[in-house]
């Protein structure tokens, strides 16, 4: 574990160099691309930013003082709303977290659920059902999805909200949350589809596997019933994948978040990213690149965590 | 003879492959008496793990399915209980241990919590005396310092500690039938002699009947009362041991026997001296009908040997195998 | 089960899987659904004609008002069929260069670290934990911005998004494969490195190779319908994505005009999706097994 | 085990893994899966090696092929020092020795007909021309008991005795002076051991092969082997003519396995009588000074715990043979 939080660390240090390289390496000057403002800085700031940045000096020395920036929490500061782009970040996190997790529990939740389900018999109906809701989930576009969904459910049926995060009239207690959490379905579901379809399939053949396996025959031998082998035996192994699967995939499931932020108008990283592209606010992007690599780390140490409690074999040492 | 505990009579299990349902069991009737040793031995693919498979109910579905016979626990035929009955025999009137110690445990158990399943399935008993009963087992299956080692996962513990482990649950329910699938192939010869010693000293304290499985004729040999030999899906031959290993009666047998390269023996075998063999391979079982599938093998088959329908041939109250020239006359 | 070699024609394994392949009504089904949608590509724009660029007609027309735009108009009354027919061929092109792309780099990236171990896979492992940590598509959506979006950029981003899981399957076959006996045997023979990693392993590690290749075409898809849609992929092209993402905005005035071009990826990557499956299927060997 | 005529000379051959942790007390965890293990081979004989699971048996051999990164020792082979050389070198050597390995199922490309799989070492060794080649292909296929005509098969078309044919073909490819045998037989089942073991024993009269044969089974050892080497934990601990060492084995371990082998024998079951070790063997990481045996042995000593025995002759029942025991021909 000590390991795998080094690894982390030097994770985060090479997105701050590659942030610093991709600013050298976009064409044109660097000064230029830090100040954003599609181009049109005016030389005053350009000069601000060539002293603050050092631009005048070797390269080496270059990155020390962007990497001292970083480390000190400076990210820059964003043209457009001309604020720290950290304090940007940390706003816009939350509703990020917010869709992504949720969205992780219905993926994994209801994935792993019908992956068991469906292995239990392989040729039956039910796993032919779950197979193909998988491949659909798997194949239709997130962006898509979510405007189906939103055609369906808020505008011919309106059950919904058509987008945002919040109305605008309710504030505070127990009524916020729940109209949050109400403008959260269509989004976090959109999201969980694809993501759901995957945890399904990998589930599913694992499940597969761990039923054949001799200690769920050991489990039979025992006179233990269906139910018991399925779900005390089965699930707690088959399950396994599914986390290290979860670990593998959270870049892409932030990724996602960035198609359903934008669809949803959700107020979160992904649509400020979406924003700051269009407005080539490079210092928000940039920063952006380097939060949710952090958020990414973070939670794959997480998922470790989850891992190394549910495979005993991780935790203790080798037979004595 | 006294009322046989289990009987199997004309079993026949089939498989459903790609290319149609194979036969792997046929006809296979034997008995088993309280407290004796049964050894089933056979070549891989003789059906020898099928029919414990068959005897617990545990089958593979969907792809097999008992077709036809009759297995008689105590007069109750275990073929035609409901599933419900037949978890309540697994495990506490029938258990069996398995070969592959090393993955017949669930990783993510405790090996304590594990044997403390088998209890809860088929008794009501309490928190403690559960937790009493797996470290008493344990203790009694040989394992040292049993409380702590209750509480380890099966990959802190070795090959033979495992099967002892496994032991401990088939036997933690007193079974009156312990089935073992060859339950010494995948350990070393001197682990193997321990593991076989547990067994028979704790079938000896029970009195429990045990069926053993092995493809080795030194271990069934050496421990069993009575010998099943199987080939192709058939109990070939049946009898007291020493009959069957001493005085075999099919060809199979002899062959079986002859081939395995015994130290004893070939300390007087010359450099230039070859090991008997059988010739060819085990038959395919999709192209079996009801002649004697070991016929194309056998130096002594003929014409006759080909178009004969297998029985079984008595050659006395307890010595059955199932060769035409099985009576004394024509063999010898 | 024992059989005598005589009675079996000399059949390859590459043979056996292609007759499992051929037998599977969920692959044929996807190799007939792409077979339509190339078709299509191919010849639909030329025969029917309409140019997908230009106002044909009134924007915001229905599907079958006007037999002249059978899948009506957006909202500025481009032909969505037209679109449609003329956004396949990108799409699939972009789609398939990808993942060549990608497949190619995982494949000597996760060959050369599970071959050799050790430190060079460390290192390799590491690299690629890198790529996996970076959210695909803001990495992409950078990449697009700092250089000018073209069609060759499009490709090579999503490419280098797109090789981590290739090359950890790659280096996770390699790794189960160089412990085969039948490796340590022509090492034993005295083969080179060279010949094992390429011609020894690389052919028995290519079955799930190619079905994963098959479903890095299908998210690669996904992904320039993606990018299109957030309107950074090159303006110059009018994909799937790209009619999506410009006619968000007006969804509740012409639903059609963002419905069928999903359905037209949607049909696509489920298409190629039902081929890989049935690729895997088909030479996974325990399947093959009696 | 010193002879003139030895075609094998091995000497001090160690190989030590280390498995990347640490024990408690901070010391590096290093497998000793072999210690310093020498033996010779005479041309046209057979050395047995036996032991359990993880008693470095099959990584000697694999060291022997030099199939093993970080193996150390001698390894001399006709007058060529194996042990010693590096790449090309050693790669140009590969024809003088071949292996068959134990599962015949993984040890044969599936995607190469056996054909191919046969032709492969003389191709890379650059033996003969493609047409020799061929022909030299259906002879060895003759040669092991297989038809000529099986060359256009895969080896999923055969059965586990006939893939092992096939193997031995491969061995036989270059006309090896030394082919090491790792476990050939525990795959099968008796009848086809049977059959596996006679070929082999039949191409060792005809061709005059050396075999250096690996097995766990006993009575594989004893119908195969001229001299056997009874491996424990990393080391050799008795060796020498085989029929010796089965009528009177010296040391207590080799005792120990010769009595725990289930004999066929309905009425006198030794089994049940014999002594019993206790336990699993320890683990060969870091392990213990003096004898490896010294945990498991019933008469162990002090001594025993400490000093690590050497192999020395002792002689037994009128038969010579070295042990590496302190109370060998006393005990």
């Amino acid at each position: 574990m000590k390991q795998k939080l080094f690894f982390a660390v030097v994770l985060v240090c090479s997105v701050v160099v590659l942030n610093f390289f991709l600013i050298r390496l976009a064409p044109g000057d660097p000064a230029m691309t830090l100040a954003g403002q599609a181009g049109g800085a005016d030389a005053e700031t350009l000069e601000e930013i060539r002293r603050t940045y050092g631009l005048d000096r070797p390269l080496a020395e270059q990155f020390f003082v962007y990497a001292g920036k970083i480390l000190t929490g400076d990210l820059g500061t964003s043209y457009y709303f001309n604020l720290p782009v950290s304090g940007l970040i940390l706003e816009r996190l939350f509703p990020t977290l917010l869709l992504v997790l949720s969205s992780l529990v219905i993926s994994v939740g209801l994935g792993t659920f019908l992956g068991v389900l469906a292995a239990r018999n392989p040729r039956g109906p039910l796993s032919y059902i779950v197979t193909a809701v998988a491949l659909g989930g798997y194949s239709v576009p997130t962006f898509w999805l979510g405007q189906m969904l939103i055609l369906a459910f808020a505008w011919y049926v309106p059950i919904f909200p058509v987008d945002g995060m919040a109305g605008l009239r309710v504030r505070g207690g127990l009524n916020q949350i729940v109209d949050v959490a109400w403008h959260l379905v269509l989004p976090a579901l959109t999201l969980g589809v694809a993501f759901m379809a995957q945890y399904s399939r990998v589930s599913r053949a694992a499940m597969l596997e761990v039923l054949d396996s001799d200690y769920i025959r050991t489990a039979r031998a025992k006179g233990a019933s269906e139910p018991a082998v399925l779900f005390v035996h089965g699930l707690r192994n088959a399950i396994l994948p599914v986390i290290t699967l979860v670990g593998l995939q959270l870049g892409q499931i932030l990724s996602g978040a960035v198609l359903v932020e934008t669809v949803f108008n959700w107020p979160g990283l992904g649509r400020l990213a979406l924003d700051s592209i269009l407005r080539r606010d490079y210092p928000t992007i940039l920063g952006i690149l380097l939060a949710s690599a952090v958020v990414v780390v973070v939670i794959n140490l997480a998922t470790e965590a989850i891992y190394r409690s549910a495979d005993p074999r991780l935790r203790s040492g080798g037979r004595h | 003879m006294t009322e046989p505990l289990l009987a199997v009579e004309n079993l026949c299990v089939d498989f459903a492959t790609r290319s149609g349902p194979v036969r792997v069991l046929n006809d296979v009737s034997f008995t088993l008496a309280p407290g004796e040793t049964l050894g089933i031995v056979g070549e891989s693919g003789c059906g020898k793990s099928m029919t414990s498979l068959a005897v617990m109910g545990l089958v593979p579905r969907p792809n097999g399915r008992i077709a036809s016979g009759r297995i008689l626990f105590r007069g109750e035929d275990l073929v035609r209980a409901p599933a419900r009955r037949m978890r309540q025999i697994r495990g506490a009137a029938i258990s069996m241990i398995f070969q592959e110690p090393m993955t017949s445990l669930n990783p993510i158990f405790t090996v304590g919590r594990q044997i403390a399943e088998a209890i809860r399935l088929h008794e009501d008993v309490s928190k403690a005396e559960v937790r009493n009963r797996v470290v008493d087992v344990l203790g009694r299956v040989g394992i040292p310092d049993p409380a702590r080692r209750a509480d380890e996962y099966p990959h802190q513990l070795s090959g033979g500690m495992r099967q002892r482990v496994m032991i401990a649950m088939a036997l933690v329910c007193r079974p009156q039938i312990l089935i073992a699938d060859e339950p010494t192939t995948a350990l070393d010869v001197t682990v193997q002699a321990q593991i076989l010693d547990l067994i028979l000293r704790l079938q000896q304290e029970e009195n429990t009947a045990v069926i053993l499985i092995s493809h080795d004729m030194g271990v069934i040999s050496q421990v069993s009362d009575r010998v099943m030999v199987m080939y192709a899906g058939r109990a070939i031959e049946k009898g007291p041991c020493r009959d069957v290993v001493e005085a075999s009666a099919h060809p199979y047998t002899r062959g079986l026997i002859a081939c395995i390269p015994d130290i004893d023996r070939t300390e007087r075998m010359a450099e230039s001296d070859r090991l008997p063999t059988i010739p060819g391979i085990v038959p395919d079982l999709r192209a079996l009908g009801e002649t004697c599938a070991f016929a194309p093998r056998c130096a002594l088959a003929d014409a006759a040997c080909e178009a004969w329908k297998v029985a079984p041939i008595r050659l006395d109250d307890a010595h059955v195998a199932a060769c035409r020239k099985a009576a004394r006359g024509i063999v010898a | 089960m024992a059989r005598d070699p005589a009675f079996h024609p000399p059949k390859s394994p590459f043979v056996e899987a292609m007759a499992i392949f051929l037998g599977n009504r969920a692959a044929m089904a996807g190799l007939i659904i792409l077979a339509v949608v190339i078709l299509a590509s191919l010849i639909g724009p030329s025969l029917y004609g309409v140019d997908p660029k230009a106002t044909v007609n009134a924007p915001f027309l229905p599907p079958m008002e006007d037999v002249a735009s059978p899948m009506g108009t957006d909202y500025i009354g481009r032909d969505v069929l037209a679109g449609i027919l003329s956004g396949g061929p990108a799409t699939i092109m972009i789609g398939t260069s990808a993942a060549l792309v990608a497949v190619l780099i995982g494949i000597t990236l996760g060959a050369l670290a599970g071959y050799y171990g050790g430190l060079i896979d460390t290192i390799l492992m590491r690299f690629t934990e890198f790529f996996q940590v970076l959210p695909a598509l803001l990495f992409a959506m950078v990449l697009m911005t700092l250089f000018t979006p073209s069609l060759r950029v499009t490709i090579i981003g999503i490419g280098l998004v797109m090789w981590p899981p290739t090359a950890r399957l790659a280096r996770a076959e390699f790794m189960k494969l160089r412990n085969m006996d039948y490796v340590r045997a022509e090492r034993a023979m005295g083969a080179r490195d060279r010949r094992i990693i390429w011609r020894v392993i690389l052919p028995n590690a290519m079955p799930p190779l190619i079905a994963a290749a098959a479903l890095v075409v299908g998210v690669s898809i996904l992904f320039e319908a993606g990018l299109s849609f957030l309107g950074l992929g090159d303006p110059n092209i009018r994909s799937w994505g790209e009619m999506i993402g410009s006619n968000r905005d007006y969804i509740f005035d012409c639903p059609w005009a963002v419905f069928f071009p999903g359905i037209a990826i949607f049909l696509t990557v489920l298409g190629v999706s039902l081929v890989g499956d049935g690729l895997n299927d088909a030479m996974n060997p325990r399947f093959r097994e009696r | 085990m010193t002879d003139g005529d030895a075609i094998l000379r091995v000497r001090d051959l160690t190989v030590h893994f280390d498995t990347g942790t640490r024990d408690a007390e901070g010391k590096p965890r290093v497998v000793h899966a072999v210690d310093g293990v020498s033996f010779d081979i005479r041309r046209g004989s057979t050395l047995g090696i036996i032991g359990e699971s993880g008693c470095g048996k099959s990584t000697t051999a694999l060291a022997a092929m030099r199939l093993v990164a970080g193996a150390r020792g001698r390894i001399d082979l006709g007058g060529v020092d194996l042990g010693g050389l590096e790449g090309e070198a050693l790669r140009r050597q590969r024809h003088r020795f071949q292996i068959i390995f134990q599962d015949p199922y993984s040890s044969l490309n599936p995607r190469q007909r056996v054909g191919s799989l046969i032709r492969t070492p003389m191709a890379l060794q650059d033996q003969g021309t493609p047409e020799t080649r061929d022909r030299r292909v259906d002879e060895l296929l003759d040669l092991v008991g297989l038809r000529p005509e099986t060359r256009h098969l895969f080896p999923h078309q055969f059965s586990g005795g006939q893939r092992q044919r096939i193997g031995i073909a491969r061995a036989l490819a270059t006309n090896p002076d030394l082919i090491v045998c790792d476990e050939p037989v525990s795959a099968l089942d008796v009848a086809i051991q049977a059959q596996i073991l006679n070929l082999m024993k039949d191409l060792q009269a005809e061709l005059g092969l050396t075999y250096l044969f690996i097995s766990h089974d006993m009575g594989v050892i004893g119908y195969m082997c001229h001299e056997v080497a009874v491996m424990y934990l990393g080391v050799f601990v008795e060796t020498g003519d085989t029929r010796a060492i089965l009528a009177a084995p010296a040391h207590p371990y080799t005792r120990a396995l010769l009595s725990a082998i289930p004999r066929v024998d309905p009425v006198n079951r030794s089994l049940m009588a014999a002594t019993r070790l206790s336990g699993d063997p320890p683990s060969p990481v870091n392990p213990a000074p003096g004898c490896r045996f010294a945990a498991r042995c019933p008469h162990a000593v002090d001594r025993c715990r400490t000093e690590r025995p050497a192999l020395r002759p002792v002689t037994l029942g009128g038969m010579e043979r070295s042990v590496a025991c302190h109370f060998a021909g006393e005990i």
